[in-house]
């Protein structure tokens, strides 16, 4: 049974994505960090599946598929940004604000 | 049963000390290289948790093509050298790590709490098999599936629209 | 049984409206047609004259039945609310027969008067109108049958002789005066309505033919209710009869027009008050404390005038405090339970002080004449310009004399007669209550001062040499005759007004004491009768004490000495607190005018109002959500970082709170 | 037919004509206006000889509207609202007139927006459905909003958006104690309706929660009427609206605030109304009202200003009569109500010819006009006398009613505000001599027109009903006595069965 | 109609509106591929896309006729008319927010015809979302429909403030997207199911009311929801967003986006959390600081785009007390609403599209000034729309925010209520003064409103909402019939109703 540590795995790696997104302004980096995030729900999923059955695991599949997409978009922004502001530092956009 | 726990727990000290270093390392590129490592550690851990199909997706579509992706827009943007830190100062430190702990805290709750009892199908060995995986994916799951296909076309379009050079 | 060509009784209301209409109709022309001068003296006098006649007809009338309650006529109903059952009636009895008369009376002589002393004026019509209104108004105060209708003529009396006091408005000093006479008699006018509802209260209504029977058994004799009552219906008077506390809008209102003078601030106006506590005699009967103020305070007033009189330069300004003295004897007289008397001397100060306002309307009106043909800016009523008039107005002369001689109660003029007769209840009155004695004394100083002040005025004004200007007078002449026609006519009547009452003691009739018996009897509180020795004594000494005033003002002034007002040199010591009328002007406008003015400007308007409710509750709301609003758009500030830190946080209490 | 018809056809004819106003050309719109609002006026006025003062609502029309919510469209009228309706008629027609000359811009948006305001004003006043009342409460928000702001003087926006907030401010918890009010009752009688009549049946056992749905209905009321501390408002918005502004706001509007509590918060509330604490606090803020407006009245620069003051005076005698709950106090308050319409609306219609000739508001500007302007003054004077309740005016008739009526309740508080009469005349009659009197010092004053023929069609009626109300008031307190006598009653009653059940 | 959602056929029947929106998009896609170049092109893909919706509308229409309805085991998708509704309000929706960018697409120069098919596609993912009755389906639909809006909003490609918007709604959108999948995650491991449905029944057969686990995933997946219906504290991404993004889309953002997450919310909530009174307290909350946060920046607003921004954040708050009353009024009240606010909102923002000379961004409420003379009727509309914003009444706001109190006061919420309108009273401190400017100012220059355009599909549009708009407003009956007979009913609770304080 492997299911409370690897819950505890899990928190802890949200916990760190959730930790780099509040430490990191690169928009890059805090894209990752979401990544990471999203492991660490994964990680829940799949140890959950272990217990309860297969959805579980067909669910880490479809958040993959988001990954993928959000992955694809979200970059694509990034790089319409850095377009315009040659950077992607999250303190220096900050056009929009009040 | 004990070499898993011992595995189990290798993998999940590598994957927590790649996920520190991803998220503290000042290059963009090595942080997106902790990460992948990271990735790896969980693909591991799927494998000890009797989800050997998606642990290879987890390789093949994850570590393998998101990653890449990623460090390919680094590289392009010209990230690569280490900058000036992108890290925030010793006040948004204090506060992140502050509410990421409590955060972590609270999360641990879960690590006393059971799953549900009696789910559909109790774990077999054939679980984490392509096709335990995949029959569901095409019959229950039909609709979701249809789903992440139109996703990932509206991604595709959408990165399309940003990202070419003429309008 | 009533004389078959007497009309109905049900007609009474043909005499107020009478002045009404000619109100309404001068009213009308004063804005349409003001050159027509002609018409508006026939309206303006006419109507009086009818009125007259009406009154008389209905007075006879009531002389026919002689009823012992007074006779009501219902027109409308006017407040009908549940058990408040005010209907507009009339009623007329004796009291209010004597009343109309003096008003129409005396009202149609001065009106003949104005004919003569306004014509020049531009406002004529508007005059005539202002004076009709007015006896329409004072006609409905007497003939009002409860207290609501009564308050209509109580306040329309005080509307009137606002407007008329303020009838040259463009000079501010005249427009002050109206407003302050105005504002003063709400004064008195708010213990007049608070009276009416506790008497209402009660007694559950507020026609006198009700609430009078009644009073004896809804009040104990001297209870707290009923002396409140009375207490408030005497502030009430003591606004519209300038008695003290509330007597400086009178000399002030010496600002309008001279019969205006004549006709509301001494023969009637003015004495509504006196006729209210008359009317109200069955309460006050039931008041000792009640009774005792009004005797008090009109006694204390009676010699507090009649000592600024003194020194007064300005004619109409010692006429005025004389009024305002005479009517403490009035109430003097009402206050010790002598109706008749103080009726009696309500009449009778009617015809004399008509008289010498007239008369020194008359002198104004020469004076005015001489100044305005050479142009010059003296004073027209200070008396230090006048002097030695007898040779140019004797008839004005010889008439002021004769009113002089009433007023200081020089018999048997009239108004030795009726001061006596007041004296003497007061003295009586003693008997029982040792403080009568007291307002006896004062009413006897006052007595004497009002010899002394009044010879002053005559002989400063028509003897000695004249203080005029050279060349003024030569223009001094007497007035007219539609002028001195009333004058003489008043003269008669002060002549002979105190044959109205003459006492048992000269062998009179007491006519109008027993005239008035249905209404005074069953308020008058009877006083001891005193022997005639001492009444005779106190004949002596009232007559004693008039010529001691008298030849004392002989002696002392000196005509002579006089220089005209510019070059006179200010008044000092006694003379100038005097002359400053003992500062109570001065001392209302420091303790109650300019605290209250001071209160609602600087404290209730620009602190309460600006700053507190306006300032800080209301825009200080709206300030703070707006620095609110301002402070939340500053967190928001476009960086991703924050927003992040503040979605975690959402994010701990959100699971904090679902785990808890 | 009429007496179906004739309250709907008052709501409805105001919109069409303002329609209709918005469709002829810009010199026309006043003519138009005028005519629509005769029309109305004369609709209204058989009203008053087929009223029954006996027989409670009447000329009642009742459909329903939202029936998934119980609401239904209920009008009708009784001895408190009918002359509230008829006053309400009575000074559109006066106010359109009076704006001919002082409205210039816009007049076609102008003129519609009072008819839409006509038809508001009347909605309030007849609407026996909650929600209905409701709906028409804000909606004469606007009309009014726009006016003041569109058309009024230099700080109008501050003023609108002020008299805006403020009522929004009131009204919005009234709708929420509404709903709460029909939910209550709801789930005890199974029924919910926002039917007047239904809810005043069936009130009872609502609880210490009645005491703060009295607050809510409360709080907008006094708002409106507006009494002390909620006043501030009214002077801001009284002196910037245009004439038929202000003449409108101090006629109708805040008649709306003591018709609520008459019609709703003391029917619907008896128990908390009737609360002894909560009694004398209302009294006492009704006397603070009638005392402090006067005070503040009597140092105020600006003449719109003082008469603004002098409304939080008057309406203090409405509250006072209205919370001492006799017979008399509530006629007194019903008739103060329509008389300082009619008085206060004269006056702010003379406020606007003197400004409409010097372009000034400010007393000082002024001064000796008597000589140029006769009859202005003269009518100046005339209703000044009234406002000051004078009697034989109608001034004093409804301010006698109401002390006689407080007097046996409370009795301290009838001899304070019976203080307000002499306070009255210390604010207008120097008032009245700055404007009228003193010398005429001011050349720019010396050539001022006097009334024209269309402003003395204005005025002579507000005169006419001046002393009509003063020297014979009788038919109006006839017609409103049994409806006061019936809700003093039921008040009383109800406030002592609740109490005792409690 | 019973339909068993086992079956293809039936399944496909149950899915018709989203495949034919599927096979729009498709088409849509197909046409883009030849045609990008001119501003026809863009009006061919523009009828193609507003033919699909009204397919899928009709389609909507076919099952709501033929009252539809789910047999058999629980499935991935409801079949109810909640869903039919919100279905029409989507494709509503998004059909004026096509008419509304005919002009501005052209006007500003954005000749992208993949915009409609990311409107398409946005507008699938709501309809997924909210009528998914399985969390699978909800998470997919929304990042469905999030992937598309992010791209919407960055689509001005010339514009870095619509960049930096589009990166900002991304980052903070996949932050929020990881917290509501481990939120998911966890509500799977403790009921071991993801089907709303069945999450209620093990919810009860398993009494997991206390479980941390279930709770935890509760609260995590109200975060996510939270976020895109931007409630106070997750709220801060929208102003931005919605300031820098092209108006239309931010209209869409606004109306649609905003009721297929309430929509989604409430399904998830009612159906599968109904028997858990955790959220309640929280959801109260979250309504209390969205109204009272919205409405207060608003008032220190000076631009228009961003005081509706803000509005549309208090608006949320509104609809979060419609929420909170958790009942089947509140379902109602919610839909009620929701048609309103999206009518009133949509024609807001086309109607500031009309104004954008320099950029609609900039136009700051004093700009409008004196447009009710030079435009009378563009300004009558506007009118409209702000005092249907503040909820006055005699328009459809005041019905819909009268149905919330409604719902909130029969769940005793009485404060609730109060605090709804105390916080509609400062409201009116940032709706009026626009009225005050259009119709009370003059205006500051002569050719101030000069290039004020608005083009025939947009005012149609704006005349259909505005007309809408008084219509519901005086005559509310068949809006509160369709919302009070599509409502969800809540099955019944075990646990005590009242929450709050």
């Amino acid at each position: 049974m492997l299911l409370g540590p690897a819950l505890a795995v899990s928190a802890a790696l949200f916990a760190l994505g959730v930790l780099g997104v509040l430490l990191r302004r690169n928009a890059i980096v805090i894209f990752m960090c979401v990544e990471l995030m999203l492991n660490a729900a994964n990680l829940a999923f799949v140890a959950f599946a272990q217990q309860l059955g297969v959805a579980g695991q067909i669910f880490v599949f479809f958040v993959m598929a988001v990954a993928a997409a959000e992955a694809a978009v979200g970059l694509a922004i990034i790089l319409a940004v850095y377009r315009h502001r040659h950077t992607v530092d999250l303190q220096h956009i900050n056009l929009l604000k009040g | 049963m004990d070499g898993t726990r011992i595995l189990f727990g290798g993998f999940a000290v590598l994957a927590i000390a790649s996920a520190g270093l991803c998220i503290t390392r000042r290059n963009p590129v090595a942080s997106a290289l902790w990460l992948v490592a990271t990735l790896f550690s969980l693909a591991a851990l799927f494998v000890l948790l009797d989800a050997q199909f998606i642990a290879v997706l987890q390789v093949l579509v994850y570590a393998g093509a998101i990653m890449v992706l990623f460090l390919f827009v680094i590289m392009l943007l010209n990230l690569g050298r280490a900058g000036p830190t992108d890290l925030k100062g010793p006040l948004g430190l204090g506060v992140g790590v502050l509410l990421a702990g409590l955060l972590l805290v609270q999360l641990l709750v879960l690590r006393q709490a059971g799953p549900a009892a009696g789910g559909p199908a109790r774990a077999t060995t054939e679980q984490g098999m392509i096709p335990t995986v995949a029959r569901p994916l095409f019959t229950a799951y039909l609709v979701p599936f249809e789903i992440t296909s139109l996703l990932l076309l509206a991604a595709i379009v959408g990165a399309v629209v940003l990202a070419k050079r003429k309008l | 049984m009533p004389l078959p060509l007497l009309p109905p009784l049900t007609l009474l209301w043909v005499v107020p409206a009478l002045p009404l209409a000619g109100s309404v109709v001068n009213g009308a022309l004063a804005l349409a047609a003001p050159r027509a001068k002609r018409a508006v003296s026939l309206v303006g006098v006419g109507v009086l004259v009818l009125a007259f006649a009406a009154a008389a007809l209905a007075v006879v009338a009531l002389a026919q039945l002689h009823p012992s309650a007074p006779l009501v006529v219902r027109y409308w109903e006017w407040l009908p609310v549940g058990d408040l059952q005010v209907a507009f009636a009339l009623q007329l009895d004796q009291l209010s027969a004597v009343m109309i008369l003096v008003v129409t009376g005396v009202g149609a002589l001065i009106h003949v008067f104005s004919v003569g002393y306004m014509r020049g004026d531009p406002g004529y019509a508007r005059y005539f109108a202002y004076l009709n209104l007015f006896v329409f108004f004072m006609l409905t105060l007497v003939l009002g049958a409860s207290f609501p209708v009564m308050f209509v003529g109580w306040e329309g009396v005080g509307l009137c002789s606002y407007l008329l006091i303020g009838f040259w408005f463009t000079e501010k000093i005249n427009a002050d005066a109206g407003k302050k006479a105005f504002v003063v008699n709400r004064i008195g006018d708010f213990g007049f309505l608070v009276a009416m509802l506790l008497i209402f209260r009660h007694t559950g209504s507020l026609d006198f033919g009700a609430v009078f029977p009644k009073a004896s058994a809804a009040f104990p004799a001297g209870g707290p209710v009923v002396t409140a009552i009375t207490l408030f219906l005497f502030l009430g008077c003591t606004g519209k009869s300038a008695q003290i506390p509330l007597y400086t809008w009178l000399p002030d209102a010496m600002q309008g027009p001279t019969p205006v003078s004549a006709l509301i601030h001494a023969a009637t106006m003015v004495t509504a008050g006196v006729y209210l506590v008359a009317r109200c005699g069955p309460l006050f009967a039931l008041s000792p404390v009640g009774s005792a103020t009004v005797a008090g305070v009109g006694a204390l007033t009676a010699l507090f005038a009649a000592t600024i009189a003194l020194k007064q330069w300005d004619i109409k300004r010692v006429l005025a405090y004389s009024t305002v003295s005479q009517l403490g004897y009035m109430f003097l007289g009402v206050g010790t339970g002598a109706y008749a008397a103080g009726i009696f001397h309500l009449t009778t100060h009617a015809f004399f002080k008509a008289l010498l306002f007239l008369g020194s309307g008359s002198v104004i009106h020469a004076m005015h004449r001489a100044y305005h043909a050479t142009h010059a800016h003296e004073d027209a009523q200070d008396m230090r310009n006048m002097g030695g008039l007898a040779r140019y107005m004797p008839w004005t002369a010889a008439l002021m004399w004769i009113a002089t001689l009433a007023i200081a109660g020089i018999p048997p003029l009239a108004g030795f007669f009726s001061k006596d007769e007041i004296l003497g209840a007061a003295f009586a009155r003693g008997a029982v209550r040792p403080a009568w004695y007291v307002f006896w004394g004062m009413g006897l100083a006052a007595a004497l001062l009002t010899a002394f002040y009044m010879t002053r005025l005559m002989l400063y004004t028509f003897h000695g040499p004249n203080r005029t200007g050279d060349r003024e007078r030569e223009q001094l002449h007497e007035a007219p005759p539609v002028m001195t026609g009333p004058l003489v006519a008043l003269g008669v009547l002060t002549v002979l007004g105190g044959a109205l009452n003459i006492p048992p003691l000269f062998g009179g009739g007491a006519r109008l004491e027993h005239w008035l018996a249905p209404v005074t009897d069953v308020a008058l509180t009877p006083a001891p009768d005193a022997s005639p020795a001492t009444a005779w004594a106190l004949v002596a000494s009232a007559v004693l004490v008039a010529a001691l005033g008298m030849v004392g003002a002989f002696q002392l002034l000196r005509p002579e000495a006089l220089v005209p007002a510019r070059l006179a040199p200010p008044a000092r010591g006694l003379g100038r607190l005097l002359w400053k009328k003992w500062y109570v002007d001065e001392l209302y406008d420091a303790i109650v005018v300019r605290p209250v003015l001071w209160l609602s400007r600087e404290v209730l308007w620009k602190i309460v109002d600006k700053r507190l409710v306006d300032g800080l509750l209301v825009n200080g709301t709206a300030a703070a959500s707006r620095a609110l609003g301002w402070v939340g758009s500053r967190l928001q500030t476009g960086e991703v970082g924050v927003y992040v830190v503040l979605f975690v946080v959402g994010v701990l209490a959100v699971v904090g709170a679902v785990v808890r | 037919m009429y007496s179906q018809a004739v309250l709907t056809a008052l709501l409805g004819w105001p919109v069409v004509a303002a329609a209709g106003v918005l469709l002829v050309p810009e010199r026309w719109a006043k003519h138009v206006a005028l005519a629509a609002s005769l029309v109305e006026f004369v609709i209204s006025v058989p009203l008053w000889w087929t009223f029954q003062p006996a027989a409670g609502m009447q000329f009642v029309l009742d459909l329903p509207w939202i029936p998934a919510w119980g609401i239904r469209y209920t009008v009708g009228v009784d001895g408190i609202s009918l002359f509230m309706v008829l006053l309400t008629t009575f000074l559109v027609p006066l106010s359109v007139l009076g704006s001919y000359a002082y409205i210039t811009t816009r007049q076609r948006g102008f003129y519609a927006l009072m008819l839409v305001l006509t038809s508001g004003m009347i909605g309030v006043f007849v609407s026996l459905d909650l929600f209905l009342f409701y709906v028409m409460w804000e909606v004469m928000l606007i009309p009014m909003y726009f006016i003041i702001g569109v058309w009024g003087g230099e700080r109008r926006l501050y003023a609108a958006i002020k008299f805006f907030i403020y009522t929004f401010f009131g009204s919005l918890l009234m709708l929420v104690a509404i709903l709460v009010l029909v939910l209550r009752v709801g789930q005890q009688t199974g029924l919910y309706s926002f039917s007047y009549a239904y809810l005043t049946a069936h009130l009872g056992g609502l609880g210490p929660a009645a005491f703060w749905l009295f607050g809510a209905f409360f709080l907008a009321f006094a708002i409106k009427v507006p009494m002390f501390p909620f006043h501030t408002w009214l002077p801001d918005a009284h002196v910037e609206a245009p004439t038929a502004g202000s003449v409108i706001l101090a006629g109708v509007l805040l008649k709306m605030g003591t018709y609520g509590f008459l019609r709703f918060a003391l029917p619907l509330f008896p128990s908390v109304a009737l609360h002894p604490a909560i009694q004398a606090g209302i009294v006492t803020l009704a006397l603070i009202g009638i005392v402090y407006g006067g005070l503040v009245a009597m140092v105020q620069p600006d003449f719109k200003k003082l008469i603004a003051y002098s409304s939080v005076a008057h309406l203090g005698f409405v509250m006072l009569g209205i919370w001492a709950l006799t017979l008399q106090s509530v006629q007194g308050a019903l008739l103060v109500m329509i008389n300082h319409g009619i008085s206060t609306g004269a006056l702010f219609f003379l406020a606007g010819m003197l400004y409409e000739r010097r372009h000034s508001r400010l007393i000082d500007a002024f001064g000796g006009i008597a000589k140029v302007v006769p009859l202005l003054a003269a009518a100046l004077t005339i209703v000044s006398l009234s406002s000051i309740g004078l009697p034989g005016t109608n001034g004093f008739v409804g301010e006698f009613l109401v002390l006689l009526g407080a007097f046996p309740t409370y009795p301290r508080a009838a001899i304070v505000a019976a203080t307000g009469v002499i306070v009255a005349a210390m604010y207008l009659l120097p008032a009245l001599q700055r404007v009228i009197y003193n010398p005429l010092d001011k050349p720019e004053n010396e050539q001022l027109r006097d009334l024209s023929p269309r402003e003395i069609a204005v005025l002579v009626p507000l005169l006419a009903c001046i002393v009509w109300i003063g020297v014979y008031p009788a038919p109006i307190l006839r017609r409103m006595e049994p409806a006061a006598k019936n809700l003093v009653q039921s008040v009383r009653l109800d406030a002592a069965t609740f109490t005792a059940t409690r | 109609m019973n339909l068993d959602l086992t079956s293809t056929g039936d399944l496909a029947r149950a899915l018709l509106p989203e495949l034919t929106l599927t096979a729009a998009g498709m088409l849509v896609l197909l046409v883009t591929a030849w045609r990008h170049t001119s501003g026809r092109d863009l009006r061919i893909a523009g009828w193609v896309t507003l033919t699909g919706l009204v397919a899928g509308g009709v389609a909507v229409w076919w099952l709501w006729w033929h009252t539809a309805r789910a047999a058999g085991p629980p499935s991935m998708i409801a079949v109810d008319d909640f869903r039919f509704v919100t279905d029409g309000l989507f494709l509503a929706a998004a059909g004026l927010t096509v008419l509304v960018s005919f002009d501005y697409l052209e006007r500003e120069g954005l000749l992208v015809p993949e915009y409609y098919v990311l409107l398409l596609f946005a507008t699938l993912g709501m309809m997924l979302m909210a009528g998914g009755e399985d969390l699978m389906v909800v998470f997919l639909g929304l990042e469905l429909m999030s992937v598309s809006v992010y791209v919407l909003a960055g689509i001005d490609r010339r514009s870095g403030a619509a960049a930096e918007a589009a990166l900002k709604y991304f980052l903070l959108g996949a932050f929020a997207s990881g917290f509501l999948l481990y939120g998911i995650a966890l509500v799977y491991g403790a009921t071991a199911t993801t089907n709303l449905t069945q999450i209620a029944a093990q919810v009860r057969s398993l009494s997991l009311v206390q479980s941390p686990m279930l709770l935890i995933g509760l609260g995590l997946v109200l975060v996510g929801f939270g976020f895109k219906v931007a409630a106070v504290p997750f709220h801060m991404w929208a102003p931005d967003v919605y300031d820098g993004s092209p108006t239309p889309v931010t209209g869409y953002m606004a109306t649609a986006v905003k009721a297929a997450a309430f929509a989604a919310l409430f399904r998830v909530l009612v159906e599968a959390f109904g028997g858990v009174t955790a959220w309640k307290p929280i959801v109260w909350w979250l309504a209390v600081a969205t109204m009272v946060v919205g409405n207060f920046i608003a008032l220190a607003q000076h631009t228009v785009k961003r005081m509706l921004a803000y509005s549309s954040v208090a608006h949320a708050g509104y609809l979060l007390v419609a929420v909170a009353a958790a009942s089947w009024a509140g379902s109602a009240a919610l839909l009620a609403y929701l048609f309103a606010y999206t009518l009133v909102t949509l024609a807001a923002f086309a109607l500031l599209a009309a104004q954008g000379r320099e950029g609609e961004r900039d136009v700051r409420i004093d700009d409008l000034a004196g447009l009710g003379q030079r435009r009378p009727w563009l300004a009558l509309a506007l009118a409209v729309c702000m005092l249907s914003l503040l909820g006055f009444p005699g328009t459809a706001g005041f019905i819909g925010k009268w149905y919330i109190l409604v719902a909130a006061t029969m769940a005793h919420e009485n404060v609730l209520a109060a605090i709804l309108v105390l916080t509609s009273v400062v409201s009116a401190g940032y709706y009026l003064p626009v009225i005050m400017a259009m119709y009370m100012k003059p205006q500051p220059f002569d050719q101030a409103h000069a290039g004020v355009r608005l083009g025939r599909p947009a005012a149609v549009v704006v005349a259909a909402c505005v007309v809408g708009l008084l219509v519901l407003g005086v005559r509310p009956n068949p809006l509160l019939d369709l919302a009070r007979s599509s409502a969800i009913v809540p099955p019944a609770r075990a646990a005590t109703p009242a929450t709050g304080r």
